[in-house]
């Protein structure tokens, strides 16, 4: 490990995927800049290093830690609090550290349905496990005991278990809004910069992805939902005016609308807008305020053309939203 | 014995300021009994319901939830009460979703006149509720950072 | 249009000409009647309050087998007083379980048993005009009854407020006008359409019934009617069975012939008058009938009549039509 | 947020609250439990609502340096106005007190004490957790435009239109019909006084036509309204006259000379006739006619012209077109009036089907000198006089049927029919009725009158109205079939004419007129005033004023003392230039709004517009109701609202559900 007086860096990843970690390599030269500016001392997708040597460091002495992923096993706890320790900047990295992401979803469900869904063998499943056998905790094995991490019965961001002094909000977050927040960091060393204040977002904008959608915008009234595979809508138009539920209105600026000016919906992985507490409760309570009927059967009818409430308006916020996780996963824990 | 062992629900009421708050007005001064598990919001209009608050109301430990308004064609707001109208059925099929009973979250409509019809709604509902038992979605919840065990501790002195 | 078909016991004997006539139409109508196999009386206008739960078992017996019919539960009965008894009783068996429990345990004697709920019962009137339409019908009169002047009588029981459905107003019934018109004919704004025939009063107290008769009569003939229709076989039976008892006892002379619809329905659309029942009737039809150039022939079995005079009462001056 | 000292006071009502709830215990667990809360002080106290009360309030606020008040004790809707005076005089803003209604939510409607207690320790913990976010308001100033609209020419709006006008302001009048004076011209007189209905309208009618102050828009309606309280922006859409009315002089040739007759459906109600171009009345103001295109033969046949021909002034002019006028008014008072229940839908009574059926509008122009028959109170043939009639009331009326309401009327007109007949015709009058409502002035004196002059009265609802003779002495007779419910039995009386005291409902288009004006009508049809009892002339929409049967079945005194009562208001409106607003409104925080326009058809006000330049959306102050449906719509959180803010109503769902209890200030 080097002793060069470079302030010292970290990333981490835990129940993510790795695209931060793609998006992060995404910078291009940026990242000769990060090599640059500071030493890199904790970055298991990228160079080998040991828990330990982790818990060896000096409290707070490095001085940025990007983590990315929730908090999903005991494991992804014990170095979120490690990390949280040794880190004087600690940055949920992206959506699944922010506000649980994709993995957060899961939280619709309890563990045991997770688990069947992913070791029961049973038709239409790829699963090959005639023993049906499931990971056990601890494996007392003649060569002595296995002990793998605890799988917790939900997901959390790690602001529900550590104390997080910014967000970095995407899935993954744009390598150009990362690029921005790594040269902030280094003007703030070089002292051509203040930090913003503890718990801000950074490397997004301060309105919604509409702001940043080019479709042409007029007032909304929904007749039917329809779903985009099912119909070839206006390439200028706003989306959810033609009944494509588009999580646009309700979801952080930064991306710069890729995916609507792509045509396709934006399916809000910038999560929550400023203030805002539950985005669910905003996307779900703007859609239906549009709808264009005020008889309840046909609502209930109109309706029908979202099938999957849950998974639409809480795709990534789930684990971060005000309920959190669905009855039979809190039940679990019991 | 009995009574003390009966599950006594906590139900949020959300009331609009012109017709079905004057209907719990009107229950009040008719003397019109109901059983008090129910503690209402004022809000100028149904329309103001913001299903945050539902949600807020269900994570701090409500086992229920009541919203009323005017009824359809007489808001006082024209007609605002039909996005409540339609509000409330994506939330409900959110909250089905979401592993909530039928019956947890009820939309009653109730003019400035009918506070017997009021109260009526709130026995009846307190009565459901009673029975599908605490929701107690703030114990299982707390971890997910609204509020800690502490905090819980004190309904203690109530 | 297929339906469970529920003749009742008038149709197989005094209302026989309903019946005929009823299925010379159905089949061009398109619509396809499905007999109740072995039902039974439908108890009449009395029983029910005779022995209620007898009567009603008597009646749900009709429609436990009715339930059995592949039918889509669609129940259709012309005649009235049957029509009321099976609505009422699948509307009662419907609201009360526990009757619909002592019914139902009535009838597992018979290894029978109703769901209630399962059949919706329509009088014939409803179908024609609902399911056939007017449109329909229009569609086939060949022979539009023009210059026939109609009194539509309705009766009292299929005009109740409704117990399954209520199709038409209680107090001012028009479906059968609306029909009448559909085939051409003059339907005069018959004042007494909803009121009582008599029922079975002329069994029970016959100046009474003969009162309530006289009264229909008279405005028909007010009106300058050439014929009432009616659609219930106890309405036709006393207006035209008992028409010569009330000329004697008040010394009037009214001829005025009762039809069914279904006769007038099936005249219209060019079935020969024969294959209607037409003639079986005591008023004779055929001079009414004659002045649209309708020739009916006669049979031994019909009794010959004097000719009534074309005079009846004027029309009070200011009536509509004038 | 500055630190919160929050005073909370708990009233007992008399016992009203005390019975039930033990308010002492109550106040002390406030000043126990919520004092981490910011509470300073809490006291409970006989009469919060007295002078003492307030004055208590008043002392603490000073002595105790509060900054917040909580007052548990009676409905908002009751006292809120009292407690914020009292904390306004203490120098604190108004806004920043909060009430608690331990009343009628608690002590009235429970009976276990310790429940009750209980809830109201909840219900002030609400209370509490909501008041630390109250931030202090000012009402909104806007100022009033002095002109004022006057929609509907009747008795009701001509009063209006009077009072203001007389009193030097601005008005503008319109009328959809080609004359004012509404259903009152229809009428021969008036109950109970009799007098002749034209004698005591005609003269309001003419100094309306001449007063420098109004301005007339007849054969003309409202289409389009925009603004605000203070500031409307209204559109007139005036149907072509073809006729100039600068030069015409209402010599009335065109109308004798035309030939082509028509049916007058609406001010002979269908009894008598006019001609293509013509005036209503005699007296109609303004008294230049109108061409009805659609009967017109030079319009539909191209070819006529007699009407202009023949004018001596050449003031016809068929190129005339449709305009469209806008004008700026600060307040709007609607007087539209009522529509007559059609009785064909009761066909048993015979209307429409039985030639001497009338009903009650017909009646008032068969019976009026100045109507078809001269005031000749005659059959339909024109010419026999009945010797029979019959009067059915409640037709329409208190039938749940039809309508439940009483159409508050029928009765009085019923009795001034059965009076007239008996003095036109000396003909034999029976009135069918449910019950006899003369609940004013000097009408039970009248009826009282009516029953001396002879006049038969027969209670019981109507069951149903032949021509099927039954017996001698119906033939060639209308026969009303009716239960005597004072003998006990079935009747059938014989008649010659009978006339249906038809009741009242909204005018056909009551919901399209009120959605026009950003009003509501209740289910029935009648718009919904701002308060029944305390404020029937005003709507919950500031500057929409209302009069007459518009708000509900009235008689001429009422809508006349509605329509004054309404121009009192505007005219006080007026005086006072500006007009105070509550503070309860939203406002779009522009950075963080993206201009999704979801919001944008939210608001039955147009209040939210969008701004195409800059692609956000902003809610316009005076026109926002408060209502706060665009802030729970707004996905991206841009909107919040004052008065009732996410934070506050967040808060108190805390504070009800017992949370944050002693733990200290976030």
């Amino acid at each position: 490990m080097s002793a060069n007086s470079k302030p010292k860096f970290a990333m981490y990843w835990g129940a993510s995927c790795g695209g931060c970690e793609v998006a992060v390599l995404n910078t291009h030269e940026k990242i000769l800049d990060i090599d640059a500016n500071f030493d890199v001392v904790f970055w298991p997708v990228a160079m080998d290093a040991k828990y330990k040597d982790v818990e060896a460091m000096e409290d707070e002495s490095i001085l940025v830690t990007f983590y990315n992923g929730g908090i999903r096993t005991s494991e992804n706890e014990h170095l979120a609090k490690l990390l949280r320790r040794k880190s004087k900047i600690l940055v949920a990295f992206g959506s699944c550290a922010s506000e649980g992401c994709i993995p957060g979803l899961a939280n619709l469900y309890s563990k045991n349905e997770l688990f069947n869904t992913v070791y029961a063998q049973r038709d239409g499943c790829s699963t090959v496990n005639p023993e049906n056998i499931r990971p056990q905790q601890n494996w007392d094995a003649p060569e002595g005991s296995i002990q793998i991490p605890e799988f917790y019965s939900i997901l959390r961001p790690i602001n529900q278990v550590v104390d997080v002094d910014y967000y970095l909000p995407g899935c993954p977050p744009e390598s150009e809004r990362i690029a921005e927040v790594v040269d902030l960091v280094i003007q703030v060393i070089r002292g051509e910069a203040a930090l913003p204040p503890k718990g801000s977002v950074i490397g997004a904008g301060a309105s919604t992805v509409c702001d940043e959608c080019k479709r042409s915008r007029n007032v909304k009234t929904i007749k039917k939902f329809v779903r985009i595979q099912d119909f070839m809508p206006d390439p200028s138009m706003c989306l959810l005016e033609q009944g494509i539920v588009c999580n646009g209105p309700a979801t952080r600026s930064g991306c710069g609308a890729l995916c609507p000016s792509a045509g396709a919906v934006c399916i809000g992985c910038y999560g929550v807008a400023e203030g805002v507490i539950d985005y669910g409760a905003r996307m779900l309570s703007a859609v239906s305020s549009v709808i264009d009927s005020r008889n309840e059967k046909e609502i209930e009818k109109i309706i029908e053309g979202i099938p999957d409430p849950a998974g639409m308006f809480y795709r990534f916020s789930l684990a971060s939203s005000l309920l959190g996780a669905s009855k039979s996963a809190w039940h679990d824990k019991e | 014995m009995e009574e003390q062992q009966q599950f006594e629900p906590k139900i949020i009421g959300f009331t609009c300021n012109w017709c079905s708050y004057r209907a719990a007005d009107l229950a009040g001064i008719s003397r019109t009994k109901y059983p008090p598990n129910v503690r209402l919001i004022r809000l100028m209009c149904s329309g103001r319901l913001d299903p945050t608050f539902v949600f807020k109301a269900f994570s701090s430990g409500a086992d229920g939830v009541l919203i009323s308004g005017c009824h359809p064609g007489d808001c006082h707001y024209v007609d605002q009460n039909y996005k409540t109208m339609r509000r409330f059925a994506l939330m409900e099929k959110m909250l089905v979703q979401m592993g909530f009973e039928q019956g947890r979250i009820k939309l009653v409509w109730a003019s400035a006149g009918e506070g017997l019809q009021f109260a009526e709604a709130v026995t009846g509902m307190v009565e459901t509720v009673r029975k599908l038992g605490p929701l107690d979605w703030h114990i299982r919840g707390q971890s997910n950072g609204h509020l800690t065990k502490e905090l819980l501790l004190k309904e203690d002195v109530v | 249009m297929k339906y469970g078909y529920y003749p009742g016991c008038s149709l197989e004997r005094n209302a026989a000409a309903y019946n005929v006539s009823t299925m010379a139409i159905a089949e061009p109508l398109g619509i396809e009647f499905n007999e109740i196999d072995d039902w039974n009386c439908c108890g009449a206008t009395e029983y029910t309050s005779i022995d209620l739960l007898a009567a009603y078992a008597l009646i749900a017996r009709n429609l436990a087998l009715a339930e059995q019919l592949p039918d889509n539960g669609k129940l259709v009965a012309p005649c009235s007083a049957c029509f009321l008894n099976l609505t009422k009783v699948a509307h009662q068996l419907e609201e009360e379980e526990t009757l619909a429990d002592k019914v139902n345990l009535a009838l597992a004697e018979g290894k029978l048993h109703y769901t209630p709920g399962s059949i919706q019962v329509y009088h014939l009137l409803e179908v024609i005009f609902n399911d056939v339409g007017l449109d329909n019908l229009a569609k086939k009169v060949v022979k539009p009854l023009k210059g026939l002047r109609i009194a539509p009588y309705y009766g009292c029981m299929i005009v109740r407020p409704g117990y399954q459905r209520t199709f038409d107003n209680p107090e001012h019934p028009t479906s059968l006008d609306s029909i009448m018109n559909a085939l051409g004919a003059f339907v005069v704004d018959f004042p007494m359409k909803a009121n009582c025939c008599g029922g079975h009063m002329t069994q029970i107290s016959q100046p009474v019934a003969l009162e309530m008769l006289r009264r229909l009569l008279k405005n028909a003939a007010d009106y300058r009617a050439d014929i009432i229709v009616t659609l219930c076989p106890m309405c036709q039976l006393n207006l035209d069975a008992y028409q010569e008892n009330v000329n004697a006892y008040f010394k009037t002379d009214y001829h005025i012939p009762t039809l069914y619809f279904t006769q007038l329905i099936g005249i219209a659309m060019g079935i020969p008058a024969e294959q209607l029942g037409i003639g079986k009737e005591l008023v004779d039809a055929r001079p009414a009938l004659a002045k649209i150039g309708i020739e009916v022939p006669s049979e031994e079995s019909v009794p010959e009549k004097k000719k009534h005079p074309k005079e009846s009462l004027p029309m009070p001056t200011m009536s509509k039509e004038d | 947020m500055i630190e919160p000292r929050i005073g909370v006071y708990v009233c007992h009502c008399g016992t009203n609250i005390a019975g039930v709830v033990d308010v002492a215990e109550v106040s002390k667990w406030a000043s126990e439990h919520l004092k981490g809360r910011g509470v300073v002080i809490s006291r409970d106290y006989k009469f919060m609502c007295s002078s003492l009360g307030q004055e208590l309030i008043e002392k603490d606020i000073k002595e105790y340096r509060l900054n917040r008040v909580v007052v548990a004790a009676c409905s908002p809707h009751l006292h809120e106005a009292t407690f914020r005076t009292a904390t306004k005089s203490a120098g604190l803003n108004p806004y920043l007190t909060e009430m608690v209604s331990i009343r009628e939510q608690d002590s009235w409607v429970h009976t276990d004490k310790i429940a009750a207690t209980n809830k109201a320790k909840a219900m002030i913990s609400g209370g509490v957790e909501r008041v630390r976010y109250h931030e202090p308001l000012e009402p909104l100033h806007v100022p009033i435009h002095p002109a004022t609209l006057v929609v509907g020419g009747g008795i009701a709006g001509i009063q209006a239109v009077l009072e203001l006008a007389d009193a030097g302001q601005k008005v503008y009048l319109v009328e959809r019909e080609p004359s004012i004076g509404g259903h009152m011209a229809q009428f021969d007189k008036t109950f109970p006084t009799l007098d002749c209905s034209a004698c005591i309208l005609t003269p309001k009618m003419v100094s309306v036509g001449k007063h420098p102050n109004v301005e007339l828009f007849t054969w003309s309606e409202v289409t389009n309204v925009e603004g605000y309280v203070g500031n409307f922006t209204v559109n007139i859409h005036k149907k072509a006259r073809f006729v100039k009315e600068d030069i015409c002089t209402g010599c009335s040739i065109c109308q004798e000379k035309c030939p082509k007759k028509v049916i007058d459906d609406v001010f002979e109600a269908g009894l008598g006739y006019r001609k293509a171009v013509y005036t209503p009345f005699a007296q109609a103001i303004p008294n230049y006619p109108v061409i009805d295109k659609e009967n017109c033969t030079y319009f539909q046949k191209g070819t006529c012209r007699a009407c202009e021909k023949l004018c001596p002034t050449k003031a016809i002019d068929f190129t005339q077109e449709d305009q469209d006028i806008s004008i700026q008014v600060g307040n709007i008072i609607l007087a539209t009036g009522y529509d007559l229940f059609d009785s064909r839908r009761i066909p048993q009574y015979g209307y429409a089907r039985l030639a001497n059926v009338f009903t009650s509008l017909e009646f008032e122009r068969l019976s009026n000198s100045a109507g078809p028959t001269g005031g000749k109170v005659v059959l339909r043939d024109g010419v026999t006089e009945p010797k029979t009639v019959g009067i059915v009331h409640c037709v329409g009326s208190r039938d749940k049927n039809y309508n439940n309401y009483c159409s508050a009327i029928c009765c009085m007109q019923s009795l001034k029919f059965a009076h007239l007949v008996e003095e036109r015709t000396g003909a034999e009058v029976y009135n069918f009725y449910i019950d006899i409502r003369t609940p004013a002035k000097d009408y039970d004196e009248f009826y009282q009158r009516v029953l001396e002059e002879g006049t038969i009265f027969i209670r019981g609802k109507v069951a149903e109205v032949t021509d099927a003779a039954r017996m001698a002495g119906e033939e060639g007779k209308i026969i009303i079939q009716v239960e005597d419910t004072l003998m006990g039995k079935q009747r059938r009386i014989p008649v010659d004419m009978v006339i249906l005291s038809a009741g009242l409902e909204p005018r056909r288009d009551a919901k399209a007129v009120a959605k026009l004006f950003g009003i509501s009508c209740s289910s029935a049809g009648w718009v919904i005033e701002k308060h029944p009892k305390l404020d029937p002339i005003a709507t919950m929409t500031d500057g929409i004023f209302i009069a007459g049967c518009m708000q509900g079945p009235k008689d001429i005194p009422a809508s006349v003392a509605q329509g004054a009562a309404a121009a009192a208001r505007v005219l006080g409106r007026i005086q006072q230039k500006e007009i105070a607003l509550e503070p309860i409104r939203a406002t779009v925080n522009e950075t963080q709004c993206s201009g999704c326009r979801i919001c944008n058809n939210m608001c039955p006000y147009n209040a939210i517009l969008f701004h195409e330049d800059r692609a956000v959306s902003e809610v316009n102050p005076a026109l926002c109701q408060g209502c706060g449906t665009c802030i729970a719509a707004c996905p991206a959180g841009a909107i919040s609202g004052t008065g009732f803010s996410n934070e506050q109503v967040m808060a108190q769902i805390e504070g009800l559900l017992l949370l944050n209890l002693e733990a200290e200030p976030a």
